[in-house]
């Protein structure tokens, strides 16, 4: 079992100036939204140069820990002193290790990739460095996120990444749909960060500390039933983030972001910090099998609804976003089930942080392409006017559904099989989702790339700038070959091992397995079936009423309407029950009591009759009153 | 030197010299009472730079005799957490200022402008006399004293209702400032000590009966000056009618001193009792929380929503102080600093807006974003920082406030924690309806801040964000104080059930 | 022996006075019956060895006091009585009460408390040689300050009665011209006609008869008028008689518009405003008075 | 002796209140105030004879002096108001009410 002494304090070298990668992009961010409408003209070079740069200092450091031995990967870079209060003392530092430089890659290195892309794709949009500046600020507080060495700087970088989020998803403030999906993710997500909180309560009183490398050595002393409830909590901030059920739902509407920003944000990067939670958390959930059954379940409960929302989609973007949904399930699945699927998680994370980027990317192209319309139903036949975008996302689209020997073919199937392993309900569950996968990725690339072309009459679609084109096959690249280079080989569990430890046996992978193949069949099923109906045959232009189950899917399996009736229709009743309590109950009491006793004056002063012979008479009364009282006292 | 003296000196001066300006040179006046109000800006802080963090707990200390025949001092001394509650005072008075300067010169209003900046000026005194004084009775002249400029303050130069909720607003004080008068009368009587001077009087009341009534006496006067559940009623109109800078000093410091009194008063004077009320008083703070914040999100008023969402950050400080831990104590106080902060932003945003507009409903503002960039995006901060967004100074203290108590108290810390949700529904929504959506017709040719209200606005959101991620300087001053206060009320340390080996990181080295 | 009668003579009657005093329906009567109680009360006063006070009750109470009442009585009108009939309820009852009960509260008290002989004052005079060289003696050395005090108030009361039975004039003072003007704008450019010149009475209360032969009810005085009508000394002849009692009944009767435009109370000029709004009410009755006759003279 | 003094002048003080209570011409209180003031001051000069001491008789004097100056300047007030309001009676300026 690991203990404290494996962390190694670091001050010097390349991973002592590891901060760079964060101080950087909020550098930018910050001369961005300070320097005003001074910055417009060069600003978006400089969000990209922050990003690229903090890409750069990442490899360095990569390359830095890669030169330490396998046990010495883990190491502390302490900054300062941020919270001494009386028992709760917290020192911020940075945690680099295989499992947060795994990510700190991914995040700069796609985000560099997606800013560049978005030097095409906001050309026009007056308010472009506003959005660098806001982009910087993700990359930075994703980076604090998966850096902090402990679970209060995580916090910060989490909740930083919701306020990024919001700030994007509402980018077109002006749009009401904008304004309030913003608004929606950040207090979904909140009901999240709750739970994280609670977590780290939990957590500090448990054990006294929040920091990674004192909690996570000592997480197996604890009861369990203490460890299942931080693993609960956490896994609620988890489901926050991650659009895991039952906190999913901000996930379709945050698509009214531009589509760099759902590309990197809302598929590459952030919706995957609640996967990084759990596996960085391991140790407690670990020791705590019944929090691990339930993050395995919620996993598996989202890649199924994910994929089924992902069936009735019309919209790209949301059809995108259900598949997000579900590729999350399949990382929550791993990630419940130990260190043996812990690299799996992590694996399927980075190549979906490809595959996903770049077909978020595509689509992005497509709209450009098509005046932002994002109805595949008006799409259609577009592999002819735009080669490079129907090449690269039909590459993320192979990776996704599995096919053999690209990205997600790797990732997945590891996944599937650890978990048939693990659980075979869970496995085969899983399997269909693969299945439907395979149907609704499929149904999203014929209806978009091929059949006939239903575009409205004044779509003109074209081939996007270089600016743009590049990124895309950059990252198809990675979607091709990232998950192969990843998992065979079992290289990258080596890797990750001294970070998440190390599982009894190592996972061998078996390419022709009874699961895979059934996966394949199915996956095959599912794409032959999709051509059927959406490749060959026509596309109505109007969606079809379709049956009770179609609704259900396109209705986000009630998911809206099961939080309007459960939380918002009481609350808002709760909210004037209590305004009226507040002005007519607390504030009535008080001006009641005024009232009454206003009143009572009222009364009284018609005593004052103005008769000078009353008020004399009551003067000699208490004249002659008082003669009495003297004799009584007097005589006692 | 006597510095608390000349601290409090120097703004009564500088009214008085305010006052006596020669009428239709107004401006002279304004400029008068910045400048002063920067003075004492610059002296607090080589005040503050002379204090011994690990010095006596109280420093800069005066006492003389003010009434010798009943042991009235005249006795003024500061800890840390004083010290840091004068600070928020005399940097919010210079923005207030600033910010106030054309607010008090409608011509319609026909009221005296030099007046109003006077006022501010002597309430300034007030409040640095408030925090500092350790003779209960000095303190509870000042505690009584400050109603007056603010009554005024609040009554001549505030919104049509103005006169209702000043005359709400001075009702609900004295009714507490009695029922204090009375303890205070009686704890000198009890105590047969001879002195009203705090210190001394510590563990004087020996009586478990006594103790609570005198208890209730001082708690419930600085429950309605918080103001804590159920007495909060008059803050929403008080704070709606008040004029935007005194608004700002009403809630951002004038309040303060109620919560400031339970932790220096209530819990030291009387720390079995208020080991007793713990329970009924963390009810109120989290029922505070909860109800402030949904109360908050029915508003239509933003003035209004505002004042409410501070009865929930009222309820986190009332929370935090009777939480018993020291991180919940160092919480509260640092939380009384940033919601001032916090709070005067959004008040002074919203005042900015009130004026460009002429309305302060809700419903009459859309699209302001577009427009006013700068202002919307500043109101955003502070709406964050309202809802205590890590990276601003106000998550810090929240999360102290909340991990401490949850050390003690489970149950209310959890039940508070929903407040978190609830705070990003008022304000964001507030946000949503106001700055996002399409453009209102009326706030069209709504201008973006000038420069005297960037000035106002920077250096809040400037000091939210560098306590946000370096708040250590702050809690070294407010840690001893804090730490004093627990032990004289003999509050349990806090241990870990399972407490990690006290090695440093990385030992392994 | 003799003090003993003389109190109970004394008390007798003062008592029966104070009585009469409250009881008695007209002013003038209440204060013959004070100046008798204030006599009596001299008397008891040079009976107990005050023969200063005694002196001083009947030149200050009983002469300068008493004529004041009696001059202000005048002034404001001796001719009427007062209705006894209490308006405020049971103010009276409880007035009587509370009366009796203070009454026999002090004198059960004083009449239990045990009291000695009098001392006397023959030893505390005897220094002086007198009663009033040993009041002088106490009033110019020890109570000189108080009795200098009291000749402040006594000034400054004098000052306070001056300022307030001071009337204010509100227009300017009508001169010749105004006067010689209002009067020939006015309906008696002439004067008022005498009283009749066939007096069998008394001369000033027989109306006049006017060359055409009508009586004129201008000619006589209301006061007379009244006087007459109440003791029934009307001319026998029944259209003088008749005059009279309308000048008795309404009052003023025929004023010439010229006349009163000067004589009327400045009070009629100022402005309505300036008066407390109750007042208008109060004066009603007055108002009615005095335009009763123009609209006699409409008919 | 004393006690018959005594005695005459809580009588007489008790009738002057009653009168003062119960009737409504202004003049008529008055004169039933003095009569109030004469009752005190017969008690003075009888307690100063009982004591032998001469005091009583001096504040007798001033009581005097005081009431000439009341009479002086409450009669004056009573003027005015009648020449405002034609009338004497103290019911009729109750304008001081509520």
């Amino acid at each position: 079992m690991e203990t404290a002494a494996d962390f190694v304090q670091h001050s010097g070298g390349v991973i002592g100036a590891s901060w760079l990668t964060i101080a950087l992009p909020l550098l930018g961010a910050a001369i961005l939204l300070l320097g005003g409408r001074r910055t417009d003209r060069w600003g978006h070079l400089l969000g990209v140069a922050m990003s690229l740069a903090s890409f750069v200092v990442a490899v360095l450091v990569f390359f830095e820990l890669l030169g330490f031995g396998a046990d010495q990967r883990r190491r502390v870079v302490e900054l300062y002193d941020f919270l001494p209060s009386g028992s709760l003392h917290v020192e911020m530092g940075l945690l680099l290790d295989p499992l947060s430089i795994s990510f700190v890659l991914l995040i700069t290195g796609v985000g560099s990739l997606i800013h560049i892309y978005s030097i095409g794709y906001m050309a026009h949009d007056p308010g472009r460095r506003r959005f660098f500046a806001y982009l910087n600020l993700f990359v930075a507080a994703m980076l604090l996120l998966v850096l902090a060495d402990n679970y209060l700087g995580l916090y910060i970088g989490w909740e930083g990444v919701g306020l990024a989020s919001y700030l994007l998803i509402g980018f077109w403030q002006h749009k009401p749909s904008a304004a309030a999906a913003a608004k929606k993710a950040f207090i979904v997500n909140r009901v999240g960060d709750m739970g994280l909180a609670l977590g780290i309560f939990v957590v500090f009183t448990t054990f006294g500390t929040i920091a990674f490398n004192q909690v996570l050595p000592a997480a197996h002393g604890a009861s369990e039933g203490t460890l299942t409830l931080i693993g609960l909590a956490l896994l609620l901030g988890a489901c926050g983030k991650s659009a895991q059920l039952p906190l999913q739902s901000w996930l379709l509407d945050a698509m009214e972001g531009p589509t760099p920003v759902s590309a990197l944000i809302h598929a590459a990067t952030m919706v995957t910090a609640g996967v990084y939670l759990v596996v960085r958390s391991g140790p407690i959930f670990e020791a705590a099998p019944t929090a691990q059954l339930v993050v395995t379940i919620v996993g598996v409960a989202t890649l199924l609804a994910g994929a089924i929302i992902g069936t009735a989609k019309d919209d790209i973007k949301k059809a995108l976003a259900g598949s997000t949904m579900s590729q999350i399930g399949y990382m929550m699945l791993a990630a419940g089930l130990g260190p043996v699927g812990y690299a799996f998680a992590i694996a399927h994370l980075i190549a979906h942080g490809f595959f996903k980027a770049s077909m978020f990317l595509g689509a992005g192209s497509v709209m450009h392409a098509m005046n932002d319309e994002v109805d595949m139903r008006k799409f259609g036949g577009l592999a002819s006017v735009m080669k490079i975008t129907w090449i690269t996302f039909g590459l993320g689209y192979l990776a996704i559904i599995g096919f053999p020997l690209l990205s997600g073919y790797w990732t997945k199937d590891g996944i599937i099989e650890t978990a048939m392993e693990h659980n075979p309900i869970l496995g085969w569950l899983a399997v269909i989702g693969a299945g439907i996968t395979g149907f609704y990725m499929s149904r999203l690339f014929f209806m978009t790339f091929h059949g006939r072309r239903r575009w409205d009459a004044d779509a003109h679609p074209h081939e996007s700038p270089a600016v743009m084109t590049w990124p895309l096959i950059i990252l198809s690249i990675g979607s091709v070959f990232g998950g192969g280079f990843l998992i065979v080989g079992n290289r990258f569990m080596e890797f990750l091992a001294p970070a998440v430890g190390r599982p009894e046996e190592m996972p061998s992978f078996h390419p022709f397995s009874l699961t895979g193949l059934v996966t394949l069949a199915l996956v095959a099923v599912g794409v032959a079936y999709a051509w059927m109906r959406y490749g060959r045959s026509e596309v109505p232009a109007v969606a079809p009423r379709g049956s009770f189950l179609t609704t259900f899917a396109r209705r986000d399996l009630y998911g809206d309407a099961l939080n309007e009736a459960l939380f918002m229709r009481p609350g808002q009743w709760l909210t004037r029950l209590a305004v009226f309590f507040d002005n007519r109950g607390v504030d009535g009491l008080v001006n009641g009591l005024a009232a009454l006793v206003g009143g009572t004056s009222g009364r009284l002063r018609r005593i004052q009759t103005g008769y000078v012979r009353s008020y004399a008479l009551s003067i000699f009364f208490g004249a002659a009153l008082l003669v009495g009282a003297w004799f009584v006292v007097g005589n006692l | 030197m006597p510095w608390l003296s000349i601290l409090m000196g120097v703004p009564v001066v500088g009214a008085l010299a305010v006052a006596a300006v020669p009428k239709g040179s107004d401006k002279l006046a304004k400029q008068l009472t910045l400048g002063v109000s920067l003075v004492v800006l610059v002296l607090t802080l080589a005040m503050a730079a002379q204090f011994d963090r690990s010095g006596a707990r109280y420093q800069f200390s005066e006492v003389h005799d003010w009434i010798p025949s009943f042991g009235v001092h005249y006795a003024v001394a500061v800890d840390g957490i004083a010290l840091v509650l004068i600070a928020l005072a005399v940097v919010l008075v210079p923005i207030v200022v600033l910010a106030s300067w054309h607010d008090a010169d409608r011509p319609e209003a026909k009221r005296s402008v030099k007046t109003y900046f006077a006022l501010i000026l002597v309430l300034e005194a007030m409040m640095i006399g408030v925090f500092a004084a350790t003779d209960v009775f000095l303190f509870y002249v000042f505690f009584e004293a400050m109603l007056i400029p603010m009554y005024f303050m609040i009554g001549s130069y505030g919104g049509a209702q103005r006169s209702y909720a000043a005359v709400k607003f001075l009702l609900y004080s004295l009714f507490g400032g009695l029922l204090m008068l009375v303890a205070v009368i009686a704890l000198y009587a009890i105590a047969a000590k001879g002195t009203f001077l705090q210190p001394e009087l510590l563990g004087a009341i020996k009586d478990p009966t006594t103790q609570k009534w005198l208890f209730l006496g001082f708690f419930i006067a600085f429950a309605v000056k918080a103001p804590v559940w159920p007495f909060h009623t008059w803050l929403p109109d008080a704070a709606a009618q008040a004029p935007a800078g005194a608004a700002v000093l009403l809630v951002g410091v004038l309040d303060k001193v109620g919560t400031y009194g339970m932790l220096r008063f209530c819990l030291e004077l009387f720390p079995d009792a208020a080991k007793f009320f713990t329970p009924l008083i963390l009810t109120l703070s989290v029922i505070g929380i909860v109800y402030g914040a949904i109360v908050a999100i029915g508003q239509t008023d933003m003035k209004r929503l505002i004042a409410y969402t501070s009865i929930s950050h009222f309820g986190f400080i009332t929370m935090g102080v009777f939480a018993m831990s020291a991180d919940a104590g160092a919480g509260a106080t640092l939380y009384m600093v940033n919601h001032g902060f916090s709070t005067g932003a959004l008040f002074l945003l919203a005042g900015f807006l009130i004026n460009r507009r002429g309305s302060q409903y809700i419903a009459d503002y859309g699209g302001v974003q577009k427009v006013a960039p700068v202002l919307a995006g500043t109101f955003l901060v502070a709406g964050l920082s309202s809802l205590s967004l890590p990276g601003l100074s106000t998550f810090v203290s929240e999360f102290l406030v909340l991990i401490g108590t949850f050390e003690n108290y489970v149950v209310p810390a959890v039940i508070a924690l929903s407040g978190m949700v609830l705070a990003a529904v008022y304000i964001l929504w507030m946000y949503q309806r106001m700055m996002g959506g399409p453009v209102q017709e009326s706030v069209k040719a709504l201008p973006d801040l000038n420069l005297r209200e960037k000035f106002v606005v920077a250096p809040l959101i400037a000091l939210l964000v560098v306590f946000g991620f370096f708040p250590k300087p702050l809690l070294d001053v407010v840690n001893p104080a804090v730490h004093q206060t627990l032990t004289t009320v003999h509050a349990p340390q806090f241990t870990p059930a399972i407490p990690v080996t006290a090695e440093k990181k990385g030992a392994g080295q | 022996m003799g003090e003993t009668i003389t109190f109970w003579v004394l008390a007798v009657v003062s008592v029966a006075a104070a009585f009469g005093l409250v009881f008695s329906r007209k002013a003038v009567y209440s204060a013959l019956m004070l100046g008798v109680v204030m006599l009596s009360l001299a008397v008891l006063y040079a009976v107990q060895d005050a023969p200063f006070l005694a002196v001083v009750q009947i030149i200050v109470y009983t002469g300068a006091v008493m004529m004041l009442f009696l001059f202000v009585l005048m002034l404001v009108g001796v001719d009427s009585s007062d209705s006894l009939v209490e308006t405020i309820k049971g103010q009276r009852f409880w007035a009587i009460i509370a009366g009796l009960g203070f009454a026999v509260l002090l004198a059960a008290g004083i009449g239990n408390a045990v009291v000695g002989e009098p001392a006397g004052l023959a030893e505390a005079v005897k220094a002086d040689g007198g009663n009033v060289p040993a009041l002088a003696r106490l009033i110019f050395t020890r109570y000189v300050f108080a009795f200098e005090v009291t000749s402040a108030l006594l000034i400054t009361a004098a000052l306070g009665a001056m300022v307030l039975a001071h009337r204010e004039r509100t227009a300017p003072k009508p001169t010749q011209k105004d006067l010689a003007r209002a009067r020939f704008l006015g309906d008696h450019p002439t004067p008022l006609p005498g009283p009749g010149t066939y007096a069998r009475h008394n001369a000033i209360d027989m109306p006049a008869l006017l060359p055409d032969g009508s009586v004129s009810e201008l000619s006589v005085n209301r006061y007379i008028a009244r006087y007459d009508v109440e003791r029934g000394r009307l001319p026998e002849n029944p259209r003088l008689a008749q005059a009279l009692r309308n000048v008795a009944k309404g009052p003023a009767t025929e004023q010439p518009k010229v006349v009163r435009a000067v004589a009327e109370e400045p009070e009629a000029r100022v402005p309505a405003d300036d008066r407390p709004p109750v007042s208008q009410a109060a004066g009603l009755p007055a108002e009615g008075r005095t335009e009763g006759p123009v609209e006699e003279e409409g008919k | 002796m004393t006690t018959h003094y005594l005695v005459l002048s809580a009588l007489l003080f008790a009738i002057g209140a009653v009168g003062v209570l119960v009737r409504r011409n202004a003049i008529v209180v008055f004169m039933c105030v003095e009569l109030m003031l004469n009752a005190c001051n017969l008690a003075f000069v009888t307690f100063a004879r009982q004591h032998g001491n001469l005091q009583g008789q001096i504040i007798a004097f001033f009581v005097m002096i005081v009431a000439a100056a009341e009479v002086v300047v409450g009669l004056a007030i009573i003027v005015t108001i009648f020449r405002t309001r034609r009338s004497a009676s103290v019911d009729d300026a109750n304008l001081l009410k509520y």
